[in-house]
């Protein structure tokens, strides 16, 4: 139960294995992607032909590395055009989210803030169509009374963004308003004790103490919005961020390439987990 | 109304929460230098009225000077008082020196000023060379002396201290009381400090004001609180006492009698006010005043005697106390005993005589709020 | 400018789009897609977001009259000697609504039969998929090229049905019971190129309904494996170039097919697609591995009978749709 | 701060915050809603009524697949649970320091890379030609290739797999928060592994188990990719549904009646799990 | 060991962390009803004690005897003892009585046996009709009980209790100290108390243990520790002492001569071993041993007499004490002031003579330790 009870032999042993065995469940298939990114062949799958540095540096088709694939390191860029622009709308309305529901009292709180929960139960293929629809009719109707062209409410990256947007700001309130909730208010007021004006009392105290969180909240949206699919399934439009690009290429034509893009996506991924790690544990 | 500036004036200070008044009425003058401390049970309003000063709340009624000068329409940011709050409120992604520095920085102070005058505050408060050090990595009494020296170095007209003790342990609690005095003493400014604990009070203050729901029951030093409580509030709340409730019997010459429910006749003092035969009065006895006595003869000549069994020996070295059942009511008593260790070997059980005198039975009308 | 071009795997490979934008200083995006989602995806831009499509011929008009996604082609621009004359008539033909022509054509193939023969040899037509000596290993794709195909080879015509819903629907059930009775004989439907060439390379599949190029290209790796015209005939379809409504490069998409049409280009497209284009004379540089192949499948009786597709009317794939919904939910 | 200054802060605050909810989530909403109610009638012609709703109704394929993806999510869920509870529990309460940190940060790799990279891995182990056949055929247990993929079991290995991450994160916060002095006390008062499991442990472990459900419950219910991708033939799942009415059937007006029926689904199975547990969603989910 | 059986036997017990000795070689014993306290200062190896007597932790030798039966082998919940922790540890998930009722219904007592005996112990502890209360909605002190009530009706041999008043406020402490003391005494179960103040200890206990680097200094009452602490260590530690170095100068029937640094000779008693002339000694003296007088003669028949100026008055009613600055050596000599209030007109700068007896100068060779 805890290390202070004991327990059999039996039991210790039987447990650990089982935490073992669930740990080489959750490596598995992402060990498997990284080992075939170095299959000497044509398909990323059995059997094994030996080993090659081809599927990142190969410069010839159909041994194209993923370091010469346009279109991938296309979608790549993409991809963190998106993260980054819904890591700065996502903190940003975070942050004021937080302020709002930790700081004030107003009428409808509860309710509004059952309202900022929803999107997390919306499915994300729910959440990518009504935006999709919405912002149709609203494009059709501005069209038809303007008689000019609204590209950015049609599907591409501004929709893309904005659907990731909508649910992602949710974590981003949750996990800035939980360190928020945190902070002692007495802070604050020894500032302006101590000469500050309220602005520069929060951004002098309040911020700095909110910027683990606001690091951590930057890195999950980050890692949300390049792993997302549903929503942005249905809201891309010609320029394809790199989970589409892949999926589409799963359909035609995939190759090792999908895998050693995978092995680098997790290498990057693993490091930016590490560096908000960092940052969180750094103070607390 | 004072004649010099005081440090500070409240006048008919007043705050309430929708219907709720938290202050009432509060007016009190801190003249400069003084250790002005405000004690009160939990919820009394000690932190309300604080926070008026400060700035953080404003008040409902009234007026609030500093040195004179109305601070009603000065922001918390402008106003010339500094404040320790009850966790300190250090600032834990600064470091020390930066922590102090903070105010002066927000004043302009050029750099090399602020550190010269942070080193100064530092060295002031026994510190010498910690600026560079975390927050983190001091000791609880010496984070209590950086939250000081954060204020000091502003040179405030009024520090305002909201129970900056409240967090400490027992052994280091009483270590910094004596610590906080002297340093009051030797910044020679004004400490308005608030806090529920008598002993810091008593121990600390030059004034103390006595709180309860948001009025002041009564101003003065430790020992006009103690020895010449006013009201019955103060009798209870400040130092211990045993307090009887009874009706006056007999009137005249500042002496009353009062009998308890019990049948016990008590001859006392009225503390405050005029009492009149048949008000019914609560009346309190400190316990080092009670005389103990293992024979009847003992305690002859005190005007107040009683006896009984003790009912249990609280052994605490200098502070030993022994619980007695009075016979003639069943009540309990608390009594001192004597230092000199002369009634060490009570036990429970054992038949004890008690006695004291009129001058520390302090009577008053009953109303029914104490500790 | 930039071309930005919605169009199928294989039909803009990265050595033509080189080519192309050094000749001409346009730079080209390429987005893949399927003849559904190119639909799709216009509907709800409104023909925008692309400046150049590429859906098959049949799914043209239809779409044009219940979405008006796309905006009439300017023949004018375009260099018609490049074109093969039968084939651009053809496409013209059937992507003309309300007298405008949308679509000219670009690639043409077939759909049939990927068998591999030495393990499936039976299998001639759709029909014999349902087989029992191939059970659990063949595969096609729940989509309306099965319908159309199964429907053949049980010797209905749907294509005739076209204009008569009833007709139409009685073939569809008859189709629909045939697919739910073989339904037990299917490894899994397929739903991308990628996935049927693996099934078949790994032998986890033996016979399969798919296009011709895949059954080529596995014949490169495996001789066993290749592309079988039905008895039935195959399914001819053929991809065009059409302009999205609402597409900001016409130039640059009028060169674009001015270009790929050129012979010496085409060839690079029939390389990488496996399909040959309507370019005249395109056929004259492609590989003489691919003109065997092409060539192995389908003798000349197999090639006249290639059913081609005729437009799809508007609103006919919904009654396909649920077919096609209730045979995956059969069970 | 003075009132109208309190009052203009509110203001400033609460403005993203309306913005973002009511122009990407309400009147997206209600737009749907909108279209669900649409009937189509002929080309480009349209009028106001249920009928996308009774073909819903009337068809029992889409019936089934609706009753099918929310049991199978339900069971997803549950499977997540028993699988992730005793790991979170042995992360929050039998590990330390440096340890648990690392074991925590090894639940979060499958999030490091996207589902489909997830499913990806999936499929090149459990196809017949794939890694687990070949083991198993390896080792002798079997004699000629399975396959593992194209079924209700491998949907199920995906889902809780895609899932685990978010089962995991609040059970193990929630278990964290369990003073190991409860669990003392009630060894010391006589109790022994059940009771302390069913009286102190899942009482207290309650929001975490809720927060993970739900959450766990609407992923699988929203999921596209995995069961499309190792899905069989039979494996229908009503996101797919939606996503072929929008996009292979160009069908908007059935689409979005199916997306609000989805949604009323789910809010209702989630109801339903807050109302038997006896939580919140502020309490659990908003922690 | 015992004659008759004792609640509680620690043989020998120790306990090893990696190469760090938390507790070492402990022996006691504990009669029946007996309110046994371990006090000592943090990090002394206290609740490593008290948790292998509950069987949290396993001894890493010795044994131990729960009424004369080794528990060696006895797993936590199979032990006749239970345990107040120091947070109390009530389930937040239960209702008070649901909280009392763990333990019987684990027992399988059938149900309405529970509530009779839930409702019983309920009002053995004063909070009769408590059974449908939440936890959260109790006040500590209330808290307290149920947590007691909760081992209490399991009618353990022994019930452990870690340092259960840490958490509460000062006022709510002083009272559940006299409270704890008569729950015992109803109960007449015996009580292992652990605690690092000495003030509970004092006040509570029958016989207390003082615990210092994992060893015991010395058992016994509280009066055998406050006037004949058997090491350096208990005399500083319990109660207040003024405390001074020197060494031994003369020594010859059991009085020894010390000289301070500083030249302040002291005439003391050796309390513990044999001093010789020479040696280093820790020199004890307490707070309310010490005479004052206005003049020398009144101090003048001590053996042990200084003077000096008041460094400050620190009032706290009975318990007010002196600093007095002492002329000859400079060092602060901490003085009780007589509850007679005789010395109450005291200020800083005042001039005033002191002196003390030799048997209350209580000498320990010096070793270093100390509170
Ligand atoms: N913002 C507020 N709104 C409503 N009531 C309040 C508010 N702040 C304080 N009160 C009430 O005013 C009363 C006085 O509170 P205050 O904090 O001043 O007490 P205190 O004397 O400082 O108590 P403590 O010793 O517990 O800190 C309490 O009853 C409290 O509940
Ligand atoms: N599990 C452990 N591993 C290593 N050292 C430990 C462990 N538990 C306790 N210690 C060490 O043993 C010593 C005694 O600890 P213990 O908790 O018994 O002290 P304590 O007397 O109860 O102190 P406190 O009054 O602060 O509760 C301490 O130095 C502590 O750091
Ligand atoms: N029903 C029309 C199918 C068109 C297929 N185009 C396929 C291109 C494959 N590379
Ligand atoms: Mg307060
Ligand atoms: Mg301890």
């Amino acid at each position: 139960m805890i290390p202070t009870i004991r327990q059999s032999p039996l039991f210790r042993w039987t447990y650990r294995a089982y935490v073992l065995a669930f740990f080489v469940y959750l490596a598995l298939p992402l060990a498997v992607v990284c080992v075939f990114a170095f299959n000497d062949s044509l398909f990323p799958s059995l059997p094994w032909q030996g080993f090659t540095w081809d599927w990142f540096i190969g410069t010839e088709r159909p041994r194209l590395g993923v370091f010469n694939e346009r279109p991938i390191i296309r979608s790549i860029w993409t991809s963190a055009f998106v993260a980054v622009w819904v890591a700065i709308l996502s903190v940003a309305v975070g942050t004021t989210n937080a302020f709002l529901f930790v700081r004030h009292n107003f009428r409808f709180k509860n309710g509004l803030y059952v309202l900022m929960l929803l999107p997390l139960v919306i499915p994300g293929i729910i959440l990518g169509i009504s935006i999709l629809v919405a912002s149709n009719t609203l494009a059709n109707n501005l069209e038809d009374a303007t008689g000019m062209w609204f590209d950015s409410l049609r599907p591409g990256l501004p929709l893309v963004i904005l659907g990731q947007f909508s649910f992602i700001a949710t974590f981003a309130t949750l996990v800035i308003s939980a360190r928020l909730e945190k902070f002692d208010r007495s802070l604050e007021e020894a500032a302006l004790n101590l000469g500050a004006t309220p602005l520069g009392a929060v951004w002098a105290i309040t911020i700095p103490f909110l910027f683990p969180a606001i690091a951590g909240a930057t890195v999950v949206a980050i890692l949300m919005s390049f792993e997302n699919f549903n929503t942005t399934l249905m809201l891309v439009g010609s320029d394809a961020p790199l989970t589409i690009t892949m999926f589409d290429r799963l359909k035609e034509g995939s190759t090792p390439v999908l895998n050693a893009v995978s092995l680098l996506l997790m290498v990057a991924s693993a490091a930016l987990g590490l560096v908000s790690l960092l940052l969180q544990g750094r103070k607390t | 109304m004072a004649e010099a500036v005081n440090d500070l004036d409240c006048r008919d200070i007043s705050k309430n929460f929708a219907a709720f008044k938290a202050v009432r009425d509060v007016t009190f003058s801190v003249p400069p230098g003084t250790f002005f401390s405000i004690l009160g049970p939990s919820g009394c309003g000690k932190t309300t009225l604080l926070r008026m000063i400060a700035g953080f709340l404003e008040p409902t009624s009234g007026d609030l000077l500093i040195k004179g000068r109305s601070m009603l329409d000065v922001p918390p940011n402008k106003r010339p008082v500094s404040m320790v709050f009850q966790h300190l409120a250090l600032f834990p992604m600064m470091n020390v020196g930066a922590n102090i520095g903070f105010g002066l920085r927000r004043r302009g102070v050029a750099k090399a000023e602020i550190a010269k005058r942070v080193e100064a505050v530092l060295e002031r408060v026994g510190l010498p060379g910690a600026g560079p050090r975390g927050v983190d990595e001091l000791s609880g009494g010496q984070k209590q002396r950086v939250a000081i020296a954060r204020c000091m170095v502003l040179e405030p007209d009024v520090l305002l201290l909201d129970e900056p003790l409240g967090a400490l342990d027992l052994k280091l609690r009483e270590h910094m009381k004596i610590e906080l005095k002297q340093l009051q003493w030797e910044f020679n400014t004004t400490f308005v400090y608030i806090t529920h604990d008598q002993s810091e009070a008593l121990v600390m203050s030059d004034q103390i004001a006595v709180m309860n729901h948001g009025v002041f029951e009564q101003v003065g030093t430790a020992r006009d609180l103690y020895y010449n409580p006013e009201t019955a509030f103060v009798a209870g709340f400040v130092g211990e006492s045993n307090r009887f409730a009874g009706k006056v019997e007999e009137a005249g010459g500042g002496t009353l009698k009062v009998r308890t429910p019990s049948g016990l006749p008590l001859m006392g003092t009225a503390a405050a006010g005029s009492l009149a035969v048949g008000d019914a009065v609560d009346v309190f006895v400190r316990p080092e005043a009670v005389r103990l006595s293992p024979t009847s003869e003992g305690v002859a000549g005190q005007p107040n005697v009683s006896s009984g069994l003790v009912d249990s020996v609280l052994f605490n070295g200098a502070n030993s106390r022994v619980l007695i059942r009075d016979a003639a009511t069943g009540g309990e008593i608390d009594v001192a005993l004597p230092q000199t260790g002369e009634f060490h070997s009570l036990k429970r059980d054992d038949p004890i005589h008690i006695g004291w005198d009129t001058a520390q039975t302090l009577c008053f009308a009953a109303a029914g709020e104490g500790s | 400018d930039t071309l930005r071009l919605l169009t199928w795997g294989g039909y803009a490979p990265e050595n033509l789009i080189e080519k192309f934008e050094a000749e001409t200083g346009h730079t080209v995006e390429v987005t893949l897609s399927n003849n559904e989602e190119m639909i799709a995806k216009l509907r709800a831009t409104d023909g925008g977001g692309f400046d150049l499509a590429q859906p098959s011929q049949d799914r043209i008009a239809g779409a044009q009259a219940e979405f008006g996604i796309y905006k009439p082609i300017d023949l004018s621009k375009l260099d018609a000697a490049l074109f093969i004359p039968s084939m651009l008539e053809a496409t013209k033909a059937n992507t003309t609504y309300d007298g405008k022509v949308y679509g000219v054509p670009h690639v043409w193939g077939t759909s049939g039969l990927v068998v591999n023969t030495a393990e499936a040899s039976g299998v001639k037509d759709y029909v014999d998929l349902c087989s029992d000596d191939v059970a659990g290993k063949v595969s096609y794709r729940l989509k309306r090229p099965t319908l159309i195909g199964f429907a053949f080879s049980m010797g209905l015509d749907p294509f005739a049905a076209y204009g008569d819903e009833d007709a139409y629907k009685e073939i569809l059930s008859k189709v629909e019971e045939k697919l739910i009775s073989c339904k037990p004989n299917v490894k899994t439907y397929w739903t991308g190129g990628d996935e049927i060439t693996n099934l078949l390379r790994s032998g986890e599949v033996v016979a399969a309904m798919a296009w011709d190029t895949g059954g080529w290209k596995l014949n490169a790796e495996n001789s066993d494996i290749t592309f079988v015209a039905p008895t039935s005939g195959a399914l001819g379809w053929i991809d065009t170039f059409a302009l999205p409504k609402r597409g900001r490069a016409d130039e640059a998409a009028y060169a674009w097919i001015n270009f790929v049409m050129k012979p010496e280009n085409a060839a690079l497209v029939t390389e990488s697609a496996g399909n040959f284009t309507a370019s005249k004379g395109g056929d004259a540089d492609v590989n003489a591995e691919l003109k065997a192949r092409y060539q192995k499948s389908f003798p000349q009786e197999a090639i006249d009978n290639i059913k081609w597709y005729p437009p799809v009317p508007a609103g006919l794939e919904a009654f396909e749709g649920s077919v096609l919904d209730r045979v995956n939910a059969a069970n | 701060m003075n009132a109208s200054g309190k009052r203009l802060t509110l203001i400033l605050l609460m403005a993203p915050l309306l913005i973002w909810l009511v122009a990407l989530i309400v009147i997206p909403h209600m737009e749907i809603l909108y279209v669900s109610l649409r009937e189509k009638v002929g080309v480009r012609e349209y009028e106001f009524g249920f009928a996308n709703y009774m073909v819903f109704f009337n068809e029992p394929l889409y019936w089934n697949t609706f009753m099918r993806t929310a049991v199978m999510s339900i069971l997803a869920t549950a499977l997540t649970l028993l699988i992730g509870f005793p790991v979170s529990y042995y992360i929050a309460k039998l590990t330390r320091g440096r340890s648990k940190t690392i074991l925590f940060l090894l639940c979060l790799i499958p999030f490091w890379v996207s589902e489909l990279v997830r499913t990806y891995g999936w499929m090149i182990l459990l196809r017949e030609s794939g890694l687990v056949s070949g083991f198993l055929q390896y080792i002798g247990l079997a004699s000629e290739p399975i396959e593992f993929l194209y079924n209700d079991a491998a949907i199920m290995v995906g889902l809780v797999y895609t899932s685990m991450l978010f089962m995991v994160v609040p059970l193990v916060t929630t278990l964290d928060s369990l003073d190991d002095s409860m669990i003392e006390a009630a060894y010391d008062l006589g109790g022994g592994g059940v009771s302390v499991w069913r009286e102190i442990v899942i009482p207290h472990a309650m929001p975490g188990i809720v927060s993970g459900c739900i959450i766990v419950f609407m992923l699988s219910l929203g999921n596209y990719l995995t069961p499309i991708l190792l899905g069989g033939k039979d494996s229908l799942w009503f996101t797919g549904l939606i996503y072929s009415q929008f996009i292979t059937r160009f069908n908007w007006e059935l689409g979005a009646a199916f997306g609000m029926l989805l949604l009323v689904l789910s809010s209702t199975i989630v109801w339903a799990g807050l109302k038997l547990s006896g939580q919140t969603l502020t309490r659990t989910v908003g922690r």
